[in-house]
């Protein structure tokens, strides 16, 4: 039923949700900066703060105050729509994210579904950011982001039904539930999933060694080329809470989620997330870019075919 | 049927279209600037257009002294200033028909060859960048590169732009205690390389999309004039440091490495073995060099006698030529520069056939070109 | 092999060469130019490769320098050809040396040396609609100011 | 397939071998400085701005033939019979390329190059400088003594 009481809750909750996307895109966006200085023996951020912490504050400040150009021949209303798109259903996915035994915004039955389906409109606002910028690099990256992203939801959604076999329920909090005794990722069935589903997971974000869509050598920077001011910060933030999202159902599916000893719930979450995170990063500023037809072979004749033959090998265990 | 062809044939059609990669593009390395005609990923022409940097240097020279052009070989091939003046004071003291000493000839092996390596250090750099390895490999190569800039910077004051080989040796011997430091950089650099090994070369991405790509044959090389690493990565045993030794180069034992294939990966390779057979070199002239003025007593101003000369020298870029005519006056009559990197830069056409853009972006990173050598 | 030893053997086959004063280099009239290329590419002399282009503006004429190397001989061969100052023509040989292509269109484009049938005839360093050639000794920039001599 | 699957294991071990690389830098001191507050000392022979010990000067012209770029710029006055004096010495920063020629023929070493490297601007006019000027460069930042 529809209550006041119901209203307020869902206001708060939304408004936890966007604050804690803001600090924890701007976390990782200085956390990125970070590591990689680190592992270029620099230094990265020194000024702003400690250790330049609110490097990221500063450069929010500055991209707000940045004039918002739109290119010539540009087609209106998608080139407007498109970072929505891109923001929207990563802020939607966290909906079903467990942050705690009780920290969850809403335990949907079908939560890993849910997941699915919102996470796959991302890739609409990033064809509409190629196709509506009337540049021929963004139209590249664009179509190619949509060939990857479509390419790679397969082995994805084939892994995460790997874990919804064993664990029997479609709900991110039951999924959790069945981890207490050990985590799936020490099952060697479920170890092989989440290995795929890290896998195409990094390339279903977009991320180096998969980020061919904005391949700066190549696209100078894809579809995002021609975007400015806040409406680059969007595509930004959309980057890091996607980025954020799939740590987090990782963590949730491969990692036993909330579940650990002594600390509370939510720590636990965050330090797993977190650290997948900073492997994902580490991965990042390690290897060169595959190429586009290479990362296509690797999703169609590499990962599917396994990502068939172990949900097959856990149909025939679970039987 | 027939009917709903003709139909989708009239709503639905592809088209080629042109994409201009540069002069202002992140792996363009400089002012270049690609016009490709794309059908979708694949490149189906490439036609350079260069002269983006062009700055005259050969009429310049016409209005200056022998000795005030070295400056200007500075910024020809800028990531190798020591080996371009050390090209073009050959040239000249070929024409003057000028000797030097024995430690000029050994100081100048030693920082051609550290040169070399710093150059080879971006180029490699460069490569791994635009291959998407993300600044990681190319701020491990400026590193290293960065310790041999600090030796130049004792040895000759400039950073950059050296300067430092003139007409009749060098500008001043080398300061107390540098061998130990370029001793010392030998040993650093020696891991270092190893750890390019583990990091890139070996690396299973990096091989995926370096091997096979580009192939240059052997016989095109040649006809296009190739040279230095790029040619020898195509199988050609071709080093003017061995072929026609100059300064003092028959006295050391080193190797010229060669590839196989003749693709980029091979191109990489190539360029990898030469920093350890440099460093070698380095190793040894240090070990024998001799005592003595670096310099020859020359005139402020130098006037040949009325002539031409051709000389080359082998550039980490390939071969730079000089071509000098004198009319027996205080400055050149005329001055050509035959850059390696013009010559390379012409047989990317020739690269391209079924390329994708990630290609283009790999193959001209492998020839390691530099604008401003190519635009003079 | 030896310039000397060059120089006899194309003597033999090209009695019109002649060697120039002061220099090592070969004059051949422009009209032999096709010719003498097919047959230094080929063996015994084999010049694969054309390594250099260029030309000197000696005001009352203009000498177009080419340098060859043989990459298996190890021998190299410089080739000179007179042309008068007044629209100097001359046949291209990038269909021999593929190297010649870019290397004819830099001299055509600093001195306006014509290369009859090049595969490319456009200005390749200056701008593609750029007035006059930079290189001549008669060419003078508007805004070209020189250094003052000594 | 047991030579695919080799492949498979030997590009996962250079993934790891590249991946320990990167992690090992990650525990190297930093290579880089903190630019404005940590400046990197400049060698003895490091080639600055031009400079000149107005006293030495005979005003022979050298380095002024020398300068490949026309940045120096001098007139005399003539005191007696055989000793000349500069009247006025003009450096033009613009067209500097601090090749350091005009050190090296300066016969009494009256003209050197000092150690300043910073040497941006906001004003055109403060890129000529007089050289007969004592206090030339004392607006411009020292980053060694000089």
């Amino acid at each position: 039923m529809f209550t006041l009481l119901n209203l307020t809750n869902m206001i708060t909750t939304g408004i936890a949700v966007l604050g804690f996307i803001a600090i924890s895109a701007m976390f990782l966006i200085w956390w990125e900066r970070k590591v990689s200085a680190h592992i270029q023996t620099r230094l990265g951020p020194m000024r702003v703060g400690w250790h330049g912490i609110l490097q990221s504050v500063a450069d929010a400040i500055k991209l707000l105050l940045k004039e918002d150009i739109r290119p010539a021949g540009a087609d209106k209303l998608v080139w407007w729509l498109a970072p929505f798109f891109v923001v929207v259903p990563s802020v939607m996915a966290f909906a079903t994210i467990p942050f705690g035994k009780t920290l969850i915004p809403k335990d949907l039955n079908i939560g890993v579904l849910y997941i699915l389906a919102v996470s796959s409109v991302c890739v609409l606002g990033v064809f509409m950011a190629g196709w509506g910028s009337n540049n021929k690099y963004s139209l590249l990256g664009g179509i190619r982001a949509a060939a990857q992203i479509i390419s790679y939801e397969v082995p994805l959604i084939l892994s995460m039904i790997t874990v919804v076999m064993y664990a029997n329920t479609l709900s991110m909090q039951k999924i959790v539930e069945s981890q207490s005794h050990s985590w799936n990722i020490l099952h060697p069935n479920l170890a092989l999933a989440g290995l795929i589903y890290i896998t195409s997971a990094t390339a279903e974000v977009n991320r180096a060694p998969f980020d061919i869509p904005e391949a700066e050598s190549e696209l100078v920077a894809g579809f995002h080329t021609e975007y400015s001011g806040m409406k680059f910060a969007m595509f930004f933030i959309g980057e890091y809470t996607n980025l954020f999202i799939i740590s987090a159902i990782a963590t949730t599916l491969f990692f036993g989620g909330w579940k650990g000893p002594l600390l509370p719930g939510v720590i636990w979450f965050l330090i797993k997330t977190y650290s997948i995170i900073y492997i994902l990063m580490w991965i990042r500023w390690t290897f060169p870019r595959l190429r586009v037809d290479q990362l296509m072979g690797f999703a169609w004749k590499f990962l599917t075919p396994i990502s068939f033959l172990n949900l097959a090998i856990a149909g025939w265990l679970l039987l | 049927m027939a009917d709903l062809d003709i139909k989708e044939k009239k709503d639905i059609f592809t088209e080629e279209f042109l994409i201009n990669m540069g002069p202002q593009h992140p792996s363009t390395h400089g002012v270049l600037s690609l016009e490709l005609k794309l059908d979708g990923e694949m490149v189906l022409e490439c036609t350079p257009h260069i002269g983006y940097l062009h700055r005259s240097f050969e009429k310049l020279a016409e209005n200056r002294t022998y000795t005030q052009f070295i400056p200007f070989t500075d910024r020809l091939d800028y990531v190798a200033s020591m080996n371009n003046n050390l090209g073009y004071c050959m040239a000249v003291e070929n024409l003057l028909k000028l000797d030097i000493t024995d430690r000029a000839k050994y100081i100048r092996v030693i920082v051609a060859e550290l040169n070399r390596i710093a150059s080879h250090l971006i180029a490699i750099g460069t490569f791994a960048q635009d291959l998407g390895a993300f600044a990681t490999p190319l701020f491990y190569c400026f590193r290293e590169r960065e310790k041999i800039v600090d030796i130049f910077n004792e040895i000759c004051g400039n950073r950059l732009t050296y300067n430092y080989i003139r007409i009749g040796g060098v500008q001043s011997d080398l300061p107390k205690g540098i061998e130990e430091k370029i001793k010392n950089f030998i040993k650093y650099m020696r891991s270092k390389i190893d750890e390019y090994d583990w990091l890139l070369t070996y690396n299973v991405i990096f091989l995926a999309r370096a091997k096979n790509i580009g192939l240059l044959r052997k016989d095109i090389a040649i006809n296009y004039s190739v040279t230095g690493p790029n040619l020898r990565a195509s199988g050609v045993k071709r080093d003017l440091r061995k072929d026609r030794p100059y300064l003092v180069y028959d006295k050391f034992e080193f190797n010229v490495p060669v590839g196989v294939n003749g693709d980029a990966w091979d191109r990489y390779k190539v360029r990898i073995e030469e920093m350890r057979q440099s460093l070698k070199i380095v190793e040894q002239a240090l070990g024998s060099l001799p005592q003595g003025d670096p310099t020859v007593k020359t005139g402020r101003v130098h006037k040949p006698a009325a002539g031409e000369a051709y000389f080359r020298t082998e550039n980490p870029r390939g071969e730079l030529g000089f071509y000098i005519v004198s009319d027996g006056s205080a400055y050149p009559y005329r001055l050509k520069i035959r850059a390696p990197s013009f010559s390379n830069l012409a047989v990317l056409p020739e690269l391209i056939k079924d390329a994708k853009i990630a290609d283009i972006v790999c193959i001209s990173g492998s020839l390691d070109i530099l604008m401003g050598e190519i635009d003079r | 092999m030896l310039t000397t030893e060059i120089f006899d053997l194309l003597k033999a086959k090209f009695p019109r060469i002649a060697k120039e004063e002061g220099t090592s280099a070969v004059i051949i009239p422009k009209e032999l130019l096709l010719e003498f290329g097919r047959f230094i590419k080929d063996a015994p002399l084999i010049f694969d490769d054309l390594h250099c282009v260029t030309a000197i503006d000696k005001k009352e004429k203009i000498d177009l320098v080419y340098i060859f190397y043989s990459n298996p001989l190890q021998h190299s061969l410089t080739l000179k050809i007179y042309l008068g100052p007044e629209d100097p023509k001359v046949e291209s040989l990038a269909a021999i040396w593929k190297s010649a292509n870019w290397l004819e269109r830099e001299t055509y484009d600093l001195f306006g040396v014509t290369f009859l049938n090049h595969p490319d005839p456009r200005r390749i360093l200056n701008p593609y609609d750029w007035k006059g050639y930079p290189l001549r000794k008669n060419y003078s920039a508007p805004n070209f100011i020189a250094k003052p001599k000594l | 397939m047991l030579r695919s699957m080799n492949n498979i294991i030997t590009g996962i071990l250079s993934l790891i071998k590249g991946l320990i690389i990167t992690f090992n830098n990650n525990f190297t001191s930093a290579t880089t400085l903190q630019y404005p507050d940590e400046k990197k000392a400049m060698t003895e022979r490091f080639r600055g701005l031009i400079d000149l010990y107005p006293e030495k000067c005979v005003a022979c012209y050298q380095c002024v033939k020398a300068c490949p770029t026309a940045c120096l710029a001098m007139t005399h006055k003539q005191t007696d019979e055989k000793k000349k004096i500069t009247n006025t010495f003009t450096y033009n920063i613009e067209l500097c390329c601090f090749c350091g020629l005009c050190q090296q023929v300066c016969p009494t070493g009256a003209i050197y190059m000092n150690k300043i490297y910073e040497i941006t601007t906001y004003e055109r006019n403060k890129l000529y400088i007089n050289l007969l000027n004592p206090e030339k460069y004392d607006e411009w930042p020292h980053t060694s003594p000089k």
